[in-house]
This record gives structure tokens, C-alpha cells and sequence, in this order.
């Protein structure tokens, strides 16, 4: 199987999906004559035109909901946002407009459409440019919210993500661009709401998704050193949860951790543990810990933002405490 | 001569048009009564803002429409829903909260959605459907068909950097929208010049690039006028329009407002009914000689009636099942593409 | 002590502080000559003129950053947002300039500015009107948010909030503002950041804020009548919660419920939930379970509005369930 | 003759002046490069963003300022934050992330804050400040001082709903604001004329009955005087301007975008390098005989060792304690009124 970056995955998904259906555009921010501003949407503009690869002027309210208006007549809008830190600006559309349309239309009008862009920090980049949103959007009914942690999942999610009739936030990690991975060419679709145990285990559950794969994978194999076996769950999908996946798992090992990049209150993963606590109360023997971003705006300085995000040593550090090895 | 019988056949269809308008008029004034009163009666909750005194903006301008056109609108919309065709029967009982209403009574007088007219919608943001519109007409170009997108909003709308957007992209890309601003002169309680740095509204549109006019909206005539030229533009080769319709809303806000509160005089408003759009259109036509008064009492009672079947229908309809409550959050498994 | 409305408490903070201090004033759509959409601010414009008392526009991403700027250079601004739906347009505003500015200009620039308005569903103004937003601002590192429930509270919260030196995120019930009851004439501070235990009880902790207040101690009635004695905790505050007076009643009583207006995923009550789970394991003797309002966008038929909400019937099945008495 | 007396030594006086107005934009120009430098040797992390070509538009319109007035800019903003006072030093080491930086390390090259001169940042988000800066223009007014609220954004930033609404604000309630568009004529990769519908930016200001003006932004003289009449209406009796200052970033978008990309060309960028601001300036002071070779040549050492000073200091400067990731989210317990 090709082994490609997870950017390039990306732009797999959105050329495959271009060229199989002549409904499906792309709009935003520098993605035609730039090339995108992080190169995903490389070499679209030649092959598709200016009609289907579309420059937006940097009014994100307005170019989203021309996306929303785009789909209530049939249109698959893809619609980038050059970070999801913008998309601030243009939430009130992504709610009260893709979110509440069909509902309120008494299901006459869906919205199908996807947001993306890169979400959460870089490096350096500072308070206004490194956060994470997803919460914010699973909170709300009529969404789905998506983010891939490796290259097949990327490019098979978001193929799913322009295929699905619902609007989707899907959310992809600006340091996972240049991670490669084997993807499988052409067809390759990955289910909206289907987690995947990225590794399996018996001893303590990671549950993660995006960025925070790859650290519970590592965090697993240092854990692996002290003859801790960590099963690694990844969400892939943050709305609609895949419960089960995550209720077999913690019913198995009995343990947990949950690890985000974001903010603690009410991050997805308060949701998580939220599930968990409810629906298998019984099969716990420790609570469930997690390990998120520290609740501060993000620094500027590369020390303090080292120190402000999640590590594989603190999610090694959560498992043994859930593990009563601390 | 043949050119003289089809110019009186001509005629004959032109006044029969004349006065399908003056009825579309009129019965969105008898709706929209008769939706206050049963606000009143509790038989309609929520927020519900009355469309008097503004029913030749959204008959003159949808009827140079086409059933294939795109509507979107705010929350002051019976006006328009009806005016487009949509049974007042479905509009009415939405307004009831109706399983038989237009959006199974999951809407709300805020949000009329008839997908089969191209009525969509109802928003209740304000200026939150400009950039919807404005999608829609991007899909009209990108699918190069004729089909025109239009977008109703009051005055106060446009101070919302949502029509700043808009109107931008409209303005880049050629698209075929059609802006029609309803200046009713207050948003709620504030005077267009409170809110808005300069008077002339449709002077904003120089800043997009986009034709321009101002009319009178309480003449029809002006407004079908003014409208069909914008259709043009928007047909081909695709050009957007910003219309300035300058017109008054006779009621309050919404049904908690009262007609005149601090923020206007009962004098102005007395003084603005006296140029009912509908009075002054049925004039227009009993002096050409198009209409008398049997035919208009003729016209008042049919109204009458049709909103009484609506307001009948609506009131026996039944409530949504409970079930409706999950339904529609998401689109039915298994369908995509 | 005298007895009055929510909305009148209100208007007498207000006009206590801004008499108190120059730098107070009101800005937002309609507080002036209208008297306030909800009429918060009756009487006001009168008092205190234009200059102080002032109308804005339909630009909520503008007026909130008018309010911000101000806030930089020593005014301290009460926005009102005339509802929280309309603030998802000023949401950037909010976070990414409010909540960042101290911290990325190194301290130097605090913002001390209330946001404030109604929150949550009133009656039948369906889905674009009835939403509870307070989980994603109290998401936000730097925001404080505060949800009185009675006009007590409204009045002593809404003080302390203006004097505060941080942006605060002030959400009011439309629901509330007819509720009576008694305030203290003059100087009547609540602390931001402390709850109230609002019945005290022994079996079951009733978790609530805003709206489920009076839920909570209707259901509390209701169990007292099948024996069951609750606590009714008002959170008052939900960001920073006060974890001391949750795990104390929790401690106490063992068993809890989380009663929240807004929808399940992730909204403030997982925070909670998480906390009690992870602090205080070992003293619950049931899951914690939350009343949450559906999970669907809201519907404008009464029924279904009805059947969508919170109600005390709700809560007390679910502290039956957590006392395993269903 | 007394007069001629002081008019000569007014001349010496603005001499000085506008030689330290070449100081500064040389001063600008080497800290700018030596900042790439800074960046390709991986002392400065995250975005960095170069002022160069367009010094003349800081140079020339915070010269016309008082210590007392208020100014935001964009993440583009180490020349403002030279041009307004802020000593190198502390502005390269907050690019380094130090704690010696203005923003103790935690801002960075987007974020420079300098409250003691007004100086409120450095902003992010494209259009995000405007609004700030209008607010603080309501601030002056609303306390009766006669103190300015200066606002400098991109061209890019006139199509974002904030400008509009800010813009409007700030016309209907006649603010001490100027609004200073740097128009380089590309936002990013996309040029003006693909973003914006009307090509005259200035134009936009009509919408907000504002007054406005264009000016060459690469003549530092054209900048003063248009800035000292914008300054004068702003102060009083209080009335806000909008500027379109053309001018030409010489560099890429940031340190990430080559020079010239797909979205201009070589000979564009070289065309446009020949109206350098210094050199124009160091010209006219030249024909004036206000500067000679020599005097030019000591101001670019004295300009270089400055750079290099702050270079070093910021180099050598400590990183901020770990204790500060915690700091300055939140008020100190126990403030407040
Ligand atoms: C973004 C937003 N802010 C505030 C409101 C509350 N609101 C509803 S209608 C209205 C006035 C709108 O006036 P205008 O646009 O002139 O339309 P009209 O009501 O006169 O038809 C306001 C402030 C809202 N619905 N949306
Ligand atoms: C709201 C928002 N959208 C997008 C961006 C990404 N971005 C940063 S700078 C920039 C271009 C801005 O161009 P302009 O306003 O002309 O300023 P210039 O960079 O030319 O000085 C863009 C798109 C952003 N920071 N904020
Ligand atoms: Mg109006
Ligand atoms: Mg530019």
C-alpha cells in the first residue's frame, strides 16, 4: 500500500471525491492560486478550475454560510477554514444555520456539508491560533464532528464526511500534515462513528483521537517497558460517540484515561467519562482520568507551551495512577 | 386587427394579474389579522411579527419570480410565504405549531420552509440568510442555470457584517442575487438613523459593486417594476441587485410590541397608514377601470373565507406525534451519496 | 426585605453600580429608548442619559468588540446581548479577544467587561432562539460564567460581576425575570465562584443553576412526599465551580444528579460529573446521572417544547434511579 | 529679525525630526531583517510576519500621534511597535519568547503590547482589533478627553463583518478613530481585486459617512500630511477617517511564504522595490540638504548596532519562569472595584 503524508491523504479524499461527483466544490481561504495555506488542497485549482476550487475573501461568517446556502439547493460544499480558530466568526452559521435546517424546516431542507480546516496548536503560534473547538461543536444536535489521527483514517473520513447528507466539523490536526502512513488507493471509506483500537491491551484503556493518538500509542509502548499492557481506543468520530467500542474496551480493562489536546472544562472527553461513569459504573476500579491541554491561553514561548500541552509522560503518568502504580 | 385583439386579449390577462395581486395582498392583510387575533387567543405562541402595511413588497417582488427561484426571508415572512403560493391552510397551521403545518410544526411562525417553492425559509437571525441567499445563487452560476436568488431583510439588517460579506462575494463573483431591503424604517425600536451611518441604503451597494434602486413600496406598480428589472440583471448574464424598498410597518415589532411605544409617534404611524399599499393599488385599478366595488367586496369576502378555512384547519389539525421530537436532527440512515 | 422580580434585582444592580461608578455603562440593541428587549433596563436611559445608557446596532460581533476596547483603556462595559443566541455572532470577540488579551499582552491589558443577557429556552421561539450556551464559554480559559437563579442572586452576582477585573460571561433566564423574590436594599454582593446550598438534605445531592433551580427544589418537594430527603445544590456559578461545596454535599449524601437546561454532549454538567467521579470515587455509592434537555434542536410546537425540557418529574426519576428505588 | 530667527531654528527642529523619521524606518527595516535572520536560525518560532516596504505608512502616521493615544494593529506590527517608542530590546525579545520581551515571552510576534505608550497590540485575527480600536475611540469620547484611537489593518481586513459594523459605529457616533488601511494590495496569496468588489477602498467610507482619503504610502511626507489632517478631525470636535494608505510588502506573506509566489510576479515585486521608502526619503532629505553620505552612513551603523544590541539582549535574555504558564489568566484575587 502507498505510504503518503496525511495532507496528501486529504487531497486524495477531495480529488477522488471532486471527479466522482460534479456537485462536490471547494471554497475558502487560499485554496486555489496559494495552493492552500497548508497545501492540502494542492494541484485542485488545475485540475478542477476556478468554478469548483473557489478564493474566498477572508470573511469566514459570510463564506459559510454561502456554503450552507450552496448545499440547501443541492450543492456538497467543502468548505476550509485556514484554521478553525477563524471559524470562531463564522459559528453562528455553522449553529444556527447547517446545525437547525433541517429540523427546523421539519426535515424538508438537509445541509450537506463539510467544514474543515486544521484545528488545534501548532508550534508557537500563541493564544489566538492554537485551539480546540471540537466541544464546543459535539455540544450541538445536527452536527457530526470528525477528527483523524492518521492518514488512512483522513483520507477515508473525509470521503465519508462529503458522502454523508448531514453537516459535519471535521477537524484535522495542522501537526499531523507531514505524518505518513500506508492509504489505500481509491475507494477507501471509513464509517462516521465507528472508534478503532489502534492497539490492543489489557490492563488500562486510552481513549484519544486526533493529535493525542499517536501520544497514547507512545505512552502505551513506555507503559509496555514497565509491563503495563495499554489498549489504545481511538474516537475518530467525536459526535455520535462510538459508546460501545469504548464500553468494551473500559469493561475489559476496568481502567482509563481519556487524553485531549484541549481544554479541560466540559472537553469532549467530560463526555466521555460522563458515559462511562453512567453506563458501567460497576466495571470501574479506579475513576477515569484525563490529560488535556493546561487551562491556560496558549504561550508563546516554546518552553511554556511544551509545558502546556498533553505528553505521552503524562498520559504514562495518568495510567498508573488509574493503575494504583503511582 | 390581429395586433388590437391580442393587445385587448393582453389586457384582459394584465387585469386579471392586476387583481390576483390586489387579492394576494389582501389576504395576507386578513392572515395576518387573523394570526393576531389567535396570538392572542394563545392558539399561536412564540414571537409572532405581523407583515401590515409591507404586502406590496413581497407581491410585487415575487411575482416576477419564477417556480424554480430561490427565496430565503426573515421572521416577518407569512407575508412572503403566502404571497409565493404556499397554502395559507400550511401557513396558518404552522403558525399553530400543526403536524399539518409547512415545517410539521417544528418551525414556527420564524420559520416557514416550503422546499417545493424554493421558499427557503424563515430565518430568524437577522442577516443571518444573506449569505444563504447568496450560496444559492452561487449554485445557480455554478450550475449555469437561470435561476434567480432572493433575499428579504429589513433596514436594520444592514449594519450586520453578515450582508457586508454577502454582498461582497455577490458583488465579486457576479452572482444572481437579488437583495431587496424592506426599510420599514425601524429595526424593533430603533430609527434607521440611529442604527445606520448614512440614509441612503442603497448607496451601500457602490461599495460591492452592484446595481442599485430605490423604490416606493407602497406603490405595487414600483415594485414589480423595479423587481423585473433586477430579474433581468440576474437571469443574464448575471449581475446582483441591492433594492432599497422604502416602505412602513403598520403594527408593532412582534405581537408584545405595541403599535407606537416610545420609539415612534401614534402621528407618524396614522400618517404613514394613510398610504396602504393595498388601498392605493385597488385605487389605481378602479380608476382604470379595472376594478368596482362588487368585485372588491367580492375579493374581501373570498379572503375572509380562506383565512377562516386556514384558521379552521389550523385549530382541528392535530399536534406532531411525540416521536417527531427526535426526527430530523439528522438525516435518515443510508442516505448520502 | 422587599420583594421583586428577577428583572427589577437586575435594573438595581445596574443602577447601583453605575451610579457608583463612572466608568459603568450599558451598551447593546435596544437598552435605551426601547427600554431593553426584556426591559432590564427600564428607567435607565432616563437616569443616566445617552452618553452612558447606549443603543447599538444589529452588530453583535462589533458592539462586543466596541465593549472590549473600551474595557481596555479603563471603561467597564455591561454588554447586553439580547439574547445568548445572537452572541454566537460575537463569540470571537468574546474569546479571542476577551479571554486572551490579559494573557498575551504578559498581564499588562485585563478587560473587565460583563457580558450579559438572556440564555436558554423561553416559550416556543423554536430552535434558532431557544439555546443554552454556557458550556462552550465555560470551556474558555480567562472567561468567568455566572447563572443566578433568583433575584437575590441576580442582583448580588450581577454587582460583583461588574466589579470584577475579568470578562464575565453573565446569563440570565428569559424565564426568570417575572420570578419574585426577596433582595436586599443597597450594597448586596454574591461572590462569583461559590454556591448555594438551597435545601439542605441528606440522601441524594440535586446539582442545578439558572433555571433548574426551581426544578431541582420543586422535585426535592416532590421526593420529600416518598420520604427521600435532597439537597439542592445552586451552582450559581459554573466557571470557576466551587468543587468544594459539590464534593461536600456529594460526600454527604453519596448519590447526585446533574440538572442542566442545555443539551447532554458535553455540556456543563459532564464537567461535573467528571470532577465528582474523579475526586470522590470512592464515596458514590450510584453513577452520577444528569437531566439534560434533549439532545435535539428545539421544537416550537408546545408539546414538543414541553416534552424537550427539563422538568422536576425528570429529575426525580433520576433520583430514583441513582437511589435505586425505580 | 526675530521671525527669520525662529523659522531657521524651526528648520533645525524638523530637520531633526525628519531625520529621526529615517532613523526610524531604518531602524524598522534592520530589525525586520535581521528577524528572518532571527527565523531561519530558529531563534523565533511560530509566524513571523515582516513590516518590509512598508515602513513609511508606520513611520509617517505615528508621528503625528501624543503619548497618550491608542493604537492596534495586526500580527504584522514590529514596525508600529518600533515607530511608536518601544525600545528594540523588548520587542526582538518577545519575538524570542523571552521574559524581558513586552509581553513577558507569552505573546510573541503577533502579540506585542505595550500599555505605558498606548501601544494595545498586535492582533491576530484578521479584523478582529477593529472593533477594539473603535471601542477605545468610544472610550476617549465618552470621557471627554481629546486623546485618538488609530487603528492599522490590511487591505484584506475590509471585506470581514468587523470593519463594516466597526466602520458604522464609529460613523453614527462620530468617534475620534482613524482607520488606517495598509493596502499592499494582497492579502496572503490573493490580490485586492479577487477579495474586494470595489477597487477604491477609500470609496467604502461613503458608507459610513466617514471621511476619507488615499495616500502614497511609500512617500513618508504624503503619510504625515494626510495623518495630521485625519488627526486633526479626530480631535476635535471628534470625527473619524478612514485612510487607504497604498503601499507594497517587498517580502513574502510570512516567513513560510517565498518572496514572490505563484500569486505575484518577479518583475512585480522588482518594480515595486524601486519606490523604496527609505530611498525616497533619504533622497528628499538629501535634495534638501538635510542629509549628506556621511550623515546617512552613521545612522545605518548607529541603527545597526542597535539591532544587533537588542539581538544579543534578546539572545541572552532568560526564558519566563515556568510559575507563567499559570500567570495572567485571570485578575489577581482581590482586585476590582
Ligand atoms: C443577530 C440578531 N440580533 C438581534 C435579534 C433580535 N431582533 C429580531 S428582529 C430585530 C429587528 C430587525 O429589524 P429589521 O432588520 O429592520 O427588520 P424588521 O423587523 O423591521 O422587519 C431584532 C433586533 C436577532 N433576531 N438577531
Ligand atoms: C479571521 C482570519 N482569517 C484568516 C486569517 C489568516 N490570515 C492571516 S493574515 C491573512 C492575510 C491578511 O491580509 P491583509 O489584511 O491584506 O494584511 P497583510 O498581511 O497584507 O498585512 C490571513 C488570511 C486570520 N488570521 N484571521
Ligand atoms: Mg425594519
Ligand atoms: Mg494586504
Amino acid at each position: 500500500m502507498p505510504v503518503i503524508t496525511y495532507r496528501d491523504a486529504l487531497n486524495q479524499a477531495l480529488r477522488e471525491e471532486m471527479a466522482r461527483d460534479q456537485d462536490v466544490f471547494l471554497m475558502g481561504e487560499e485554496v486555489g492560486v496559494y495552493q492552500g495555506a497548508y497545501k492540502v488542497s494542492r494541484g485542485l485549482l488545475e485540475e478542477f478550475g476556478p468554478n469548483r476550487i473557489v478564493d474566498t475573501p477572508i470573511t469566514e461568517l459570510g463564506f459559510a454560510g454561502v456554503g450552507v446556502g450552496a448545499a440547501m439547493v443541492g450543492l456538497r460544499p467543502v468548505i476550509e477554514f485556514m484554521t478553525w480558530n477563524f471559524a470562531l466568526l463564522a459559528i453562528d452559521q455553522v449553529i444556527n444555520s447547517a446545525a437547525k435546517m433541517r429540523y427546523m424546516s421539519g426535515g424538508q431542507v438537509g445541509v450537506p456539508i463539510v467544514f474543515r480546516g486544521p484545528a488545534g496548536a501548532a508550534l508557537q503560534l500563541a493564544a489566538q491560533h492554537s485551539q480546540c473547538f471540537e466541544a464546543m461543536y459535539a455540544h450541538i444536535p445536527g452536527l457530526k464532528v470528525v477528527m483523524p489521527a492518521t492518514p488512512a483514517d483522513a483520507k477515508g473520513l473525509l470521503k465519508s464526511a462529503i458522502r454523508d447528507d448531514d453537516p459535519i466539523v471535521f477537524m484535522e490536526g495542522e501537526m499531523l500534515y507531514n505524518v505518513k502512513g500506508e492509504v489505500p488507493e481509491g475507494e477507501h471509506l471509513v464509517p462516521i462513528g465507528k472508534a478503532e483500537v489502534k492497539r490492543a491491551g489489557e490492563h488500562v484503556t486510552l481513549l484519544c483521537y486526533s493529535k493525542t493518538v499517536a501520544q497514547c500509542l507512545k505512552a502505551a509502548e513506555l507503559l509496555e517497558t514497565e509491563g503495563v499492557s495499554a489498549e489504545v481506543v481511538d474516537l475518530r468520530t467525536i459526535r455520535p460517540l462510538d459508546l460501545e467500542a469504548i464500553l468494551t474496551s473500559v469493561s475489559k480493562t476496568h481502567r482509563a484515561v481519556m487524553a485531549e489536546e484541549g481544554w479541560n472544562f466540559a472537553g469532549a472527553g467530560a463526555q466521555v467519562v460522563d458515559e462511562i461513569q453512567r453506563n458501567i459504573f460497576d466495571e470501574l476500579d479506579a475513576p477515569v482520568l484525563r490529560v488535556t491541554g493546561a487551562d491556560v491561553p496558549m504561550p508563546y514561548n516554546k518552553h511554556l507551551e511544551k509545558a502546556a500541552k498533553v505528553s505521552p509522560e503524562k498520559i504514562v503518568a495518568a495510567a498508573k495512577r488509574v493503575l494504583y502504580l503511582d | 386587427m390581429a395586433t388590437t385583439k391580442s393587445a385587448r386579449k393582453t389586457d384582459t390577462r394584465t387585469a386579471e394579474k392586476y387583481r390576483a395581486y390586489l387579492r394576494q395582498m389582501l389576504l395576507i392583510r386578513h392572515f395576518e389579522e387573523k394570526a393576531g387575533e389567535a396570538y392572542s387567543l394563545g392558539k399561536i405562541g412564540g414571537f409572532c411579527h405581523l407583515y401590515i402595511g409591507q404586502e406590496a413588497v413581497a407581491v410585487g417582488c415575487l411575482s416576477q419570480l419564477r417556480p424554480t427561484d430561490a427565496i430565503t426571508t426573515t421572521y416577518r415572512e407569512h407575508g412572503h410565504a403566502l404571497a409565493r403560493g404556499i397554502p395559507a391552510r400550511a401557513v396558518m397551521a404552522e403558525l399553530f405549531g400543526k403536524a399539518t403545518g409547512t415545517s410539521k410544526g417544528k418551525g414556527g411562525s420564524m420559520h416557514i420552509f416550503d422546499a417545493s417553492l424554493g421558499f427557503l425559509g424563515g430565518h430568524g437571525i437577522v442577516g443571518g440568510h444573506i449569505p444563504l441567499s447568496t450560496g444559492m445563487g452561487f449554485a445557480f452560476k455554478y450550475r449555469h442555470t437561470d435561476q434567480v436568488a432572493v433575499c428579504f431583510f429589513g433596514e436594520a439588517a444592514i449594519n450586520n457584517g453578515a450582508f457586508h460579506e454577502a454582498l461582497n462575494m455577490a458583488g465579486i463573483w457576479k452572482l444572481p442575487c437579488i437583495f431587496i431591503c424592506e426599510n420599514n424604517r425601524y429595526g424593533m425600536g430603533t430609527a434607521l438613523d440611529r442604527a445606520t451611518a448614512t440614509w441612503n441604503i442603497a448607496e451601500r451597494a457602490s461599495a460591492y459593486d452592484m446595481s442599485r434602486e430605490v423604490v416606493d413600496g407602497q406603490d405595487l406598480a414600483e415594485v414589480m417594476a423595479a423587481m423585473e428589472r433586477a430579474v433581468v440583471r440576474a437571469r443574464r448574464p448575471s449581475a446582483p441587485t441591492l433594492l432599497e424598498v422604502r416602505t412602513y410597518r403598520f403594527v408593532g415589532h412582534s405581537m408584545s410590541d405595541p403599535i407606537h411605544g416610545h420609539y415612534r409617534t401614534k402621528e407618524e404611524v396614522e400618517a404613514h397608514r394613510k398610504r396602504d399599499p393595498i388601498v392605493l393599488w385597488a385605487e389605481k385599478l378602479k380608476a382604470e377601470g379595472l376594478l368596482d366595488d362588487t368585485a372588491m367586496e367580492k375579493l374581501e369576502a373570498e379572503v375572509k373565507a380562506e383565512v377562516q378555512d386556514a384558521y379552521d384547519f389550523a385549530d382541528q389539525s392535530p399536534d406532531p406525534e411525540p416521536e417527531e421530537l427526535w426526527r430530523d436532527v439528522y438525516a435518515p440512515v443510508g442516505e448520502g451519496r
